[in-house]
């Protein structure tokens, strides 16, 4: 069964191989079902291998199976989080084709099959860093997704828009990705191995940690955490977010960036996690005084957006805030409710995207200000959507309370009130746009300011605005939705996520996640939170409106490229300082 | 380190990327990439790496660069259009 | 002296991002990107190499005769060079569709996509 | 963000940054030291597979999933790049004018370009066993057919490179290392594995069991993604135009 591992990989890049291939004769209908189709059938196989994954799977690529406990080949590891991130990618990319499936913009002439194909080679980018447990070999992958990721960002190339954020995306993550190689060179020099297991021991038995250790941990995690968006590497992703097509966008908030956590949650439980490595003491410093400050940051931009897409995209860095702390506190209780709370934020966050995305096309616009009270005939959006907002906000019983309960039990103390605030934050924020487009509640607000992008004046991403919504665009934000709430409710889920997370790191230490009394409580209390917030938004607008002291934090978000380069230097000398202290003493 | 040719060709790399990025203008900034990948070739030679001085000449000074000075050619010509638009 | 090919790396890379930040035409900036990338390049195979070792390649000496450097970074490096210039190629059609759609290259006049 | 403040945040970015680099390098062994573990396992791995030239041992079989993902890579950025430059619907195409290249130039175009493209394909051909192979043929291959461009003029070119075929042919080439790499996993071995053919003779042009074919596999899928590269940016440069009627 082992065997089957590459076929992660190998399965969607051959289908977009052959998409290429044919697709200048093929039909688009074709092309789109064969892309759906191959993307289905990866996403099968992740599921199926994934069930099976206790014991973990080892696959030596090429047959290289260690002699004496060495080898040259690269390893890939099948354990439950690789494989289920691998199959949470491509069930999403399979929403996603299905989302766009027909009904998206016309594709240049000649090459129908060149959007499904980027889709399948994102796809494969995405299962390949899930699976793989060799350093080098994750960078690869994780450039195959960035550079997926940047063409079909930049797709709609008649948006203004759309070309610049790709722009900033593109350069900051290449950044980002070449201080990452920067760190496996020096790793490399240090021990001489590229598998992550076998770094890991190189590092041990070259002693205590010292300035190259952390200089290789600063660089690797930069790599890592720009891709995450972590306050300051997070510049790029509202650009970016908020102008990518939207079944990209349900891609690129509801699992790329998710991916930035799970690499370093990978990366330093297998390799920095050993007495040679960065003590635990630092890692958990820098992720959540990064986690926090990530979490106030997203929450805060969230708020005052009025561009739904960049609401949502601002809402999912002070998501990933939480997530850095969770993973930060290095406890099995926390990784389980991390995993939880990614898969259930993964579903909510698309089916919210995919929300916008129908109003878009329907509307021609993702301005909260001038859709106001004109989304009241979408009845059913109007309901997806609220649901979203209450997931988002920790209501019980969508997996991603489930998860955020289960992590903050583990946290205790002031990290919940982090939690509970920002979930009532950004989940308020959402309710707020969804009382006023698409229930008309409240005045319709006038002020703008001169430093915001508005969402009015956008083209919609099919051929015609929409006069009736299709079927199969309104049904995948519902099955997302059901499939966020399946991941709560779902009895014996969490047992199993927590299971395989815990197999796999963790350190044998076996928990086990399930709802409790005070989850629920919290969970009610943030939901609660929010619908207040969204309240006394859409009535008293004035009261929650910009404040003269966020105007600082927002006019930093300036679309320049040089601005972000410079944060993420700053960033990468903020992580090392953070780190310090341990290296310093040990 | 025994090989003074290896610190020569260090140095001149050094200078070709500092220039590179010094030159603000993109035309002249493509050939100083190009002799930037010449420079390199050049230390991946002396540093036994004949592949990869292969590769770096075929890419770093060639490709790289007319790539630059195609986006180059199209970005000037777009705009002296516009200007001529104007008036 | 030991470390002065590693050095020359850094400098290399952070003059790299020095451009970047500073660069007044997106096209430049494109350049000082590929710069960064070069400095990979001159780390990776500084690592790899063995002082008085020839080149990993057997054509004309006979195996175990002489040392060799380490392959495994020069063949890190050697796809890293193409699909360095095939992403420069990406960016700098997203550049081209940036100067046809708002009419500049400079970053300071990018307007857009704010607060 | 004004000026003065990006230059503030950059210079301590850029100090700390600065820092950290400096302090690790002099952690580092020292340059030309001689501990290279997995270097030395790769050599002996290569020479154990009778695979002259180490680099392309490495390249094609002991980490030839690395190269898998790289040729993804570049498939991905030629196939965003033919997608970002497509022709928008505010866009037409114009007739460049022939221009007058000098004789002596064109002349030696003409003479360089067969010797180019054959140097490229040499390079391709043994790169199992000399410095060279499919990455740097493929490119030296793909850049010389432009020289056409020098020698004769922008429609010679277009009309010895239907672009399409190209696509296809990058395509292809790319499915042909998959498909090389599933025979491996359908023969019951593994992914990718180098053991379906005969190593062959040490330091001859079948040597190296699938590595040649991995390796053609390469030369194929760089050349074509080279050509459509340059294609599509002479394209942007020379041949599209906006429409005056709009903007």
């Amino acid at each position: 069964m082992n065997h089957l591992l590459p076929l992660l990989v190998a399965a969607p890049l051959l289908g977009a191989g052959l998409l290429i291939a044919c697709g200048r004769r093929l039909p688009r209908v074709a092309a789109e079902s064969f892309g759906c189709a191959v993307s289905a059938g990866t996403a099968a196989l992740a599921i199926w291998l994934c069930l099976n994954s206790s014991p973990p799977l080892t696959e030596w690529v090429g047959a290289w199976t260690p002699r004496n406990g060495t080898s040259v080949g690269i390893v890939l590891v099948g354990d439950g989080p690789g494989l289920g991130m691998s199959a949470l990618a491509s069930l999403l990319t399979l929403a996603s084709l299905a989302y766009s499936w027909h009904y998206f913009d016309e594709p240049p002439r000649r090459h129908a099959g060149s959007y499904p194909a980027l889709m399948l080679l994102f796809q494969g980018g995405m299962c390949g860093f899930a699976i793989t447990g060799d350093l080098f070999n994750a960078f690869v992958f994780f450039e195959l997704m960035s550079a997926a990721a940047y063409a079909l960002t930049g797709y709609r190339v008649e948006e203004a828009k759309a070309v610049q954020g790709a722009l900033a995306f593109g350069v900051i993550n290449s950044l980002g990705a070449y201080a990452m190689l920067m760190g496996i060179a020096l790793l490399y020099a240090r021990t001489g191995e590229l598998a992550l297991t076998h770094i890991g021991r190189g590092l041990d038995t070259h002693g205590g940690p010292d300035a190259l250790t952390l200089a290789a941990f600063v660089l690797v995690l930069t790599g890592l955490l720009v891709k995450a968006a972590a306050v300051p590497f997070h510049f790029w992703l509202p650009d970016a977010h908020a102008v990518a097509p939207t079944p990209v966008c349900m891609l690129l908030s509801g699992v790329m960036v998710e991916f930035g956590v799970y690499g370093v949650w990978r990366v330093y439980g297998t390799v920095f996690s050993g007495p040679g490595g960065i003590p635990a003491a630092d890692l958990e410093r820098a992720l959540t005084v990064l986690g926090i400050l990530t979490g106030a940051v997203g929450a805060l931009m969230c708020w005052y957006q009025r561009h739904v897409k960049r609401l949502l995209a601002c809402s999912t860095i002070a998501h990933v805030g939480l997530f850095l702390v969770g993973v930060g506190s290095l406890l099995p209780e926390a990784d389980d409710g991390v995993a939880l709370y990614l898969l259930g934020h993964a579903g909510v966050k698309a089916a919210l995207f995919a929300c916008t995305g129908l109003l878009l096309d329907r509307f021609g616009s993702v301005d909260e200000h001038a859709l106001h009270g004109r989304g009241r005939p979408l009845r059913g959006v109007a309901v997806m959507f609220v649901l979203g907002g209450l997931a988002l906000a920790g209501m019980p019983p969508f997996g991603i309370s489930l998860g955020k309960a289960v992590t903050e039990e583990a946290l205790g103390g002031p990290l919940t009130v982090v939690y509970v605030l920002v979930s009532a934050v950004t989940g308020g924020a959402v309710l707020r746009v969804a009382a006023r487009v698409f229930y008309g509640l409240g005045p319709q607000p006038r002020v703008g300011s001169a430093c915001e992008t508005t969402g009015a004046g956008e083209e919609p991403e099919t051929r015609h605005r929409l006069s009736r919504i299709p079927d199969t665009m309104r049904a995948v934000p519902a099955l997302l939705l059901a499939g966020s709430l399946a991941v709560g409710v779902v009895p014996g889920f969490a047992r199993i996520v927590a299971r395989s997370v815990n197999e796999a790191g963790s350190g044998g230490a076996l928990t086990s996640a399930h709802w409790t009394a005070a989850g629920v409580l919290l969970g009610l209390v943030s939901t609660a939170l929010a619908l207040a917030l969204a309240a006394l938004a859409v009535t008293r607008p004035e009261l929650l409106g910009a404040r003269p002291w966020t105007l600082p934090l927002r006019r930093l978000q300036s679309g320049h490229i040089g601005d972000y380069v410079a944060w993420v230097l700053l960033g990468t000398t903020l992580l090392g300082a953070l780190a310090l202290p341990g290296i310093l003493t040990g | 380190m025994d090989d003074p040719l290896i610190v020569v060709v260090l140095l001149l790399v050094a200078a070709a990327a500092t220039a590179a990025v010094a030159v603000r203008d993109p035309v002249r900034q493509a050939l100083v990439l190009a002799v930037l990948g010449v420079c390199l070739a050049l230390l991946f030679t002396v540093t036994q790496a004949p592949d990869v001085g292969l590769s770096q000449l075929a890419v770093g000074s060639a490709v790289t660069p007319l790539l630059i000075m195609l986006s180059v050619r199209k970005v000037r010509r777009r705009q002296q259009d516009g200007k001529e638009k104007e008036r | 002296m030991t470390v002065l090919p590693y050095l020359v790396a850094v400098w290399i890379f952070l003059t790299g991002c020095y451009g970047l930040a500073t660069s007044r035409n997106l096209i430049h900036a494109v350049g000082c990107l590929a710069v960064c990338q070069s400095a990979t390049y001159v780390l990776l195979l500084a690592v790899g190499y063995r002082a008085g070792a020839t080149a990993p390649v057997y054509s004309d000496i006979k195996p175990g005769s002489r040392p060799v450097v380490d392959p495994v970074v020069q063949a890190l490096t050697l796809t890293d060079i193409v699909v360095g210039a095939t992403v420069t190629a990406l960016l700098l059609s997203l550049v081209m569709q940036i100067s046809k759609r708002h009419g500049t290259v400079d970053p300071d006049e990018l307007r857009e996509l704010r607060g | 963000m004004t000026r003065r403040l990006r230059m503030i945040v950059l210079a301590l970015g850029g100090a700390g940054l600065a820092a950290l680099f400096v302090a690790a390098c002099f952690g580092m062994p020292g340059f030309g030291g001689d501990r290279h573990p997995y270097g030395d396992r790769a050599v002996h791995a290569s020479l154990a597979r009778r695979t002259a030239n180490t680099i392309s041992s490495v390249n094609f079989d002991q980490r030839a999933f690395d190269t898998l993902g790289e040729m993804s890579i570049l498939f991905t950025s030629v196939l965003g790049t033919v997608v970002l430059l497509r022709q928008t619907r505010d866009e037409k195409r114009g007739r460049p004018q022939p221009q007058e290249v000098a004789l002596p130039v064109r002349r030696y175009a003409l003479v360089v370009l067969p010797v180019a493209l054959v140097s490229g394909l040499y390079v391709i051909a043994h790169g199992q066993l000399s410095p060279g192979g499919g990455f740097q043929g493929g490119v030296v291959a793909a850049t010389a057919l432009h020289l056409l461009y020098l020698g004769a003029d922008y429609r010679a070119l277009e009309r010895i490179r239907p672009i399409g075929v190209f696509e296809v042919g990058d395509a292809l080439s790319a499915s042909a290392y998959l498909v090389t790499g599933l025979a491996g996993v359908l023969a019951g071995t593994a992914f990718l594995a180098n053991t379906l053919l005969p190593y062959g003779t040490f330091n001859t042009l079948s040597s190296g069991g699938t590595v040649p074919l991995l390796n053609a596999a390469i030369g194929m899928e760089v050349a074509c993604a080279i050509v459509i590269l340059l294609a599509r940016f002479l394209d942007q440069a020379v041949e599209i135009e906006e429409d005056n009627g709009k903007r």
